[in-house]
């Protein structure tokens, strides 16, 4: 009986041990260390699409005396948005608050310590994830008013959009606002990203008027190796975009990765075949174009979707996204000069249909891995992310819009004069050149 | 003297370098220039569009000559630069009235 | 008594729960977010050696009216190789099969879940890396016919090579084919990539027939900064390459990665002195083709050798790898316009030899980790060495130069016409310029 | 009874099972595969800040003739301070030794094995990590001397220096050494790196003398682009250089990543809004330059220090910064050609003592995370901080000085005789240019 | 003939050009100059200093023309190129005693 | 009224801008151009072999003057051009008929 006893005791106090280990185990498992990992390096992926990566893809596009205002503006864009996102767009986005807007608690992370958790990984982590992306939303616009827009305006007009349309949208599709709720499929940003900058970038250019010269003038890209370069930067770096929007290290990060590889691939490839046929020649810049249009199209699906439904999604944005600039371009004669809705917001709008298609358990090969909790029919996914469209792409329209009209009221004007236009923005704005070789 | 203006096709160049080589020409400056004339440019794409690029990259050469030389190096520049299509290009001729060398100062013809 | 009864009964419940908890940490343990963590990280880092990397480094050797076409190539096969690894590729390299070549229960990933594991790491996360190697390799050619050959010919044979070499040979070393059963040594690629690239571009580059104007004109690089950009891209991305070749956040990552650093340190100054000490001077162009030398001499080897031989595995590499491009250049005549071959065709065969030795672990400060199981004398591994040389070369040699004959049958000759050489592959293939600065 | 003894046995034995694994998973934590990933990944990171980072963050800034002199010269030194590294510096600044410096047991890792771990994370891979700052640390110094220095100067100067300055102090702070045991607050180089590069390439360029025509000649960037590309390569890559200084994935590292971020956005905004009022423009130039004083004036607080101290210390960084560059330049007539010192040097001293300062933890919302043990009050830190400095600069200074002694001794003078420097350095001490597009 | 030279504002080149056509200009010769002269070139920013760079870029054509024909060449590049600002550059007229078209080795004003 | 071209070394411009404003020249047109001469080019490296890059960038200077000025303004070219080493380069004069300014269309020696 002591023996019982005493081995009793043993055993209790060696489970006690053992519990206690395990309970710090269960409390550390708390952070995950791996996941933690994963979306630091996505976070650096992701800052390295603005920067180098959307700025020399850009910047190539342009003529050589303006290529300087396009990194210029990328770089501004980068740095006063990242401090706008520290004040006040990330507890916008984020912070508890209403179905259209989150609160004051986070502003300049007040109430985050440095070891809280979302999920399992730092907060401080997420808030910086997503401050790479709100710092690209507003630097893809810039396609749409390059080579004409006043420095200060531009400034202006995206610190202001910073706020007023990103951080909202944000909250409403992943911060829980009412997109959210209703099971909006929109993984790494179709919506929050694509749609809205594509549609900020048209209306800049109709608000703008067309470069002087469009559409007459062929403005070819005066750098090609720097967009190819560019294009590359942003491919590598979408899989952080992507991959780090599973927020862990683990199957989810690996296939939306896999699909956005495939879509950007196919993207690349149907641009260019369509080239081909149309024009006998498949040229860099179509398969670059195509490809981005593949990226942003898969963006909203990637962590939805499967390979088979990735092929079709980029096949499908190669296609709809080359006759979208053909026709915004050539026939409504929009000089959205880099292209930006055509392929941002019609890949993202596309996109995000496709999400509630190929989100789908049941099409076989291009099976995807089930809807929204709360949607039981395709048709269910569909009305909502044809819903989060219709929301998303009108509010960004208007108050981009009205946005506009107030910077011109500021700064007397959106554009340039007609001068400097000719001169180019980077001696008349920006007082240096690009190159003297 | 003379000075000699050829334009040319730049894929020619290397040609023609030879060929006044061969005639004796010990000296040529050159540089490059865009060509305007009955040549068509060639088409290049752009996102779902396609332009003509009206202009074509031509090299120029210049070609401090004596009068006597003259007509040989248009003979050899013709030779070398010819491939009967459309764009070959042309010579001109102007008077030179002085040439100088400035490492030496020497003038005229032995300046060349 | 009932005390003691009911005391086990209250362990023996505790330890229940504690047994369950530590299975499904088990169960959990099976997926290694750390492993998944990096190899994420790692194949975001080999893209980025194709795309731009390889693009900028091969881009700027050619002439500037030559320098979209190359990373035109670059991209397109980035782009069809990976949807051929996904359709095909993927599937004849890894799944089951015999000594040489697999099957196709990984067609499209059909017999592939999410979440399945391949060791301790997700196995969409391994096809996605296996990928950017499938997409390096054929890449890699692209240096032995640059400037000369049909856009169409290359995208026609590189995608049957990738298919018909690519594939079965990484089923060889990589997939449990006959070479891995012999205890082939090849940790990340000197056999599977850079021999078999390398001979593929000597290949090339004996049928296609030399650059118009070679060897009497030099054909200088046009742009040595993008070249020297791409180099250390190559460099930075090689960390991916042979570091996340352990699958693993190990010490074997950190030590294949601190070898390759340093085979291609001394690579570029084994290069650049006998630079120095020949001509006088030590150019930037010598400095970074010594370094990929090393980078591609060192890959075979990277996770079986210590410090000390990555030392004299890159000073071998540079040694050798110059005289090989002298000799095949200057003496052969063979216009490998990239030098492909006598780079990383000749720096794999050396390296997947000196694997060989210095994995032995006898050898004092240049010991590595030791032989294959099955080899125990360093006779025995040399012996499998040579034979997986002798093979992968004779394999390559044959079927890239049939592929090379049928792909000529059906694009009417390899070569563009001579004019549209002298113009440049940029307008005569792709209708766009480089620069208009 | 019998019952509870076999019951007994039972659970005994199912404990030690148990204890078994729980001791087999404490000792695999021993090694913490997360941190081990993202160390892995930061470590990329690094390298990639000097290759190509800083290479074209430098090399555009130079005149068209020295731009591959610049590329050279940093890969150069990359690879030959890589294998300093592994044969001595590692060694001496890390291994066992005085106050002042190391021993020579880790002399090309002898003592150290694949498994060996540091904290949690393998030591190579520590070794690796620190590899990359003693790559880029005297790369940074040629900014100094950059347009005339003798190349073969270069390497023997950069090479002891690297044994002689950056191993000691590395030591000292670093390294269990004496400015580490009075805790010295250098999260991730602000002494080491920044003002150590600033020093050395003052007193390079004071006695090695101006480029031909300075002042009175403008030496304008002669690739914008290319300076702006590797300023965006150095931001990212800076999120591996502090974030990866927490050697773990936890909010450290993101703390780490989100104040420099913060810091490098609002030195960008200064120095751009100084221009702006000063000269009615605001420059991209400007732009990235105020970038990297916020970055390198970040690095020695970046682990301390929270967001609201950050934007204040990116904001002196941009003012103070601004005002060193002109005073050196315009006043001073200083040829630090690429203003090294006033960017890295001043940066560094300034951000050393502003870790001081916002490490406190009484600063309500400018607060950071405490004093190092031992140091109480702001004041015992500030003084740690300015010895370190004072310290560090005056070693720093000394010796370099005396290296450059010895060096112009055997390389005959510093510098390439006037038409070479006429010539450009591409050409006269590498045979090669940098583009002919 | 005659070689008639022009140097003008780079963002006036295809405002000539077309003038040119108008008049029946059917080739012409560009390059890229850098011209110095009364026009003060543009301030450039550099860490903390403002430098004035003073060459602007310009562009050249060059024309071979007959005789007949330099008027109204002349008249035409001048009303396309002014803007009336400093700066809208020169016309240069010299003498041209050959041209020649490499094509077909005609000669004379037939080769223009 | 004269052309006079220069084709000198390319770390002499400045110096030779200067001079020519000594002597009182308000403008000039400047281009690069590739030389071919007696003087040798330089070598480069590329991958174990060594070419010799036979042509040397140069820059052409064109300055119209008066008659009158030609001599001070070909002294002032070659003082400041001169180094005494192979390469310095050449002074070419041709006749000028006509000299246009495109903002005042004032003609000849007013026009310069
Ligand atoms: N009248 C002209 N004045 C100056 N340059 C001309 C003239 N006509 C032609 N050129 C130059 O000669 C080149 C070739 O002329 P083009 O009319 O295309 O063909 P071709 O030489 O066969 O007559 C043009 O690209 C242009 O550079
Ligand atoms: N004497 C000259 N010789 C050669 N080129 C000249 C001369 N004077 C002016 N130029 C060219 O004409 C351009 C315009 O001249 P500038 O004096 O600035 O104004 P404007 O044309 O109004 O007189 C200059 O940039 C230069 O290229
Ligand atoms: N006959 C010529 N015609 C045109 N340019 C010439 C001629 N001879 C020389 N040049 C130019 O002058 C430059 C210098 O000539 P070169 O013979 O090398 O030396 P030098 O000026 O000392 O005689 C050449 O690079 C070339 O640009």
């Amino acid at each position: 009986m002591k023996l019982t006893v005493i081995a009793l005791k043993l055993i209790t106090s060696a489970l006690v041990a053992l519990l206690l280990t395990c309970n710090v185990n269960a409390q550390e498992a708390q952070l995950n260390g791996a996941n933690t990992a994963w979306v630091l390096s996505s976070s650096a992926l992701v800052l390295f699409m603005t920067l180098p990566g959307l700025a020399l893809f850009y910047g190539g596009l342009v003529r050589s005396k303006n290529v300087l205002s396009i990194l210029m503006q990328c770089f501004s864009i980068a740095a006063i948005c990242s401090i706008i996102w520290l004040v006040l767009g990330y507890s916008l986005a984020f912070s508890e608050g209403n179905g259209f807007i989150g609160g004051f608690d986070k502003v300049l992370l007040a109430s985050v310590a440095k070891d809280d958790l979302i999920g399992d990984i730092p907060e401080p982590l997420f808030m910086l994830f997503q401050m790479t992306f709100a710092v690209i939303t507003p630097a893809l616009i810039i396609g749409g008013f390059a080579e004409r827009m006043k420095f200060s305006a531009v400034l202006l007009f995206c610190s202001a959009w910073a706020i007023l349309v990103y951080a909202p949208i944000t909250h409403w599709v992943w911060g829980g606002g009412w997109l959210a709720q209703l099971g909006l499929y929109d993984y790494a940003g179709g919506t929050v990203v694509h749609i809205t900058a594509g549609v900020a970038a048209l209306v800049s250019a109709i608000m703008l008027g067309p470069r002087k010269g469009f559409p007459k003038a062929a403005m070819m890209p005066h750098n090609m190796t720097m967009t190819v370069t560019g294009a590359g930067m942003l491919w590598v770096g979408w899989f952080g975009f992507n991959g780090g929007s599973a927020l862990a290290a683990n199957g989810d990060a690996a296939m939306a990765i896999i699909v956005t590889h495939i879509a950007a691939s196919m993207g690349a490839i149907t641009w260019a075949a369509i080239e081909w046929r149309k024009f006998g020649k498949a040229s860099a810049l179509g398969a670059v174009t195509g490809m981005v249009a593949g990226l942003g199209t898969i963006t909203p699906a990637s962590g939805f979707v499967g390979p088979g439904g990735a092929l079709v999604i980029g096949l499908l944005a190669g296609i709809v996204c080359f006759y979208a600039t053909v026709y915004i371009k050539q026939k409504l004669k929009i000089d959205d000069a880099l292209d930006v809705f055509p392929v941002h917001g019609v890949g993202g709008i596309l996109g995000t249909l496709l999400a509630g298609i190929f989100s789908s358990t049941s099409l076989g090969i291009f099976s995807g891995y089930g809807y929204a909790p709360g949607n039981e029919t395709m048709l269910d996914q569909l009305g909502v992310q044809a819903l989060g469209i219709v929301a998303i792409f009108s509010y960004t329209a208007v108050v981009s819009w009205l946005l506009f009209k107030v910077v011109a009221k500021l700064t007397d004007g959106l554009r340039v004069d007609i001068e400097q236009e000719v001169t180019g923005l980077d001696i008349s704005e920006h007082e240096e050149s690009g190159y003297s070789l | 003297m003379k000075l000699i203006t050829a334009i040319i096709k730049p894929f020619k160049v290397d040609d023609v370098r030879e060929a006044l080589a061969d005639v004796g020409v010990q000296g040529v400056t050159v540089s490059e220039v865009r060509g305007f004339g009955r040549q068509k440019g060639h088409t290049e794409l752009y996102r779902g569009a396609e332009y003509v690029v009206d202009f074509l990259p031509k090299v120029k050469l210049e070609i401090a000559a004596t009068d006597e030389c003259e007509d040989i190096i248009i003979d050899a520049i013709v030779k070398a630069a010819h491939t009967g299509k459309i764009g070959d290009g042309k010579i001109f001729v102007t008077n030179l009235e002085q040439v100088i060398r400035i490492r030496t100062s020497e003038e005229g013809p032995e300046a060349i």
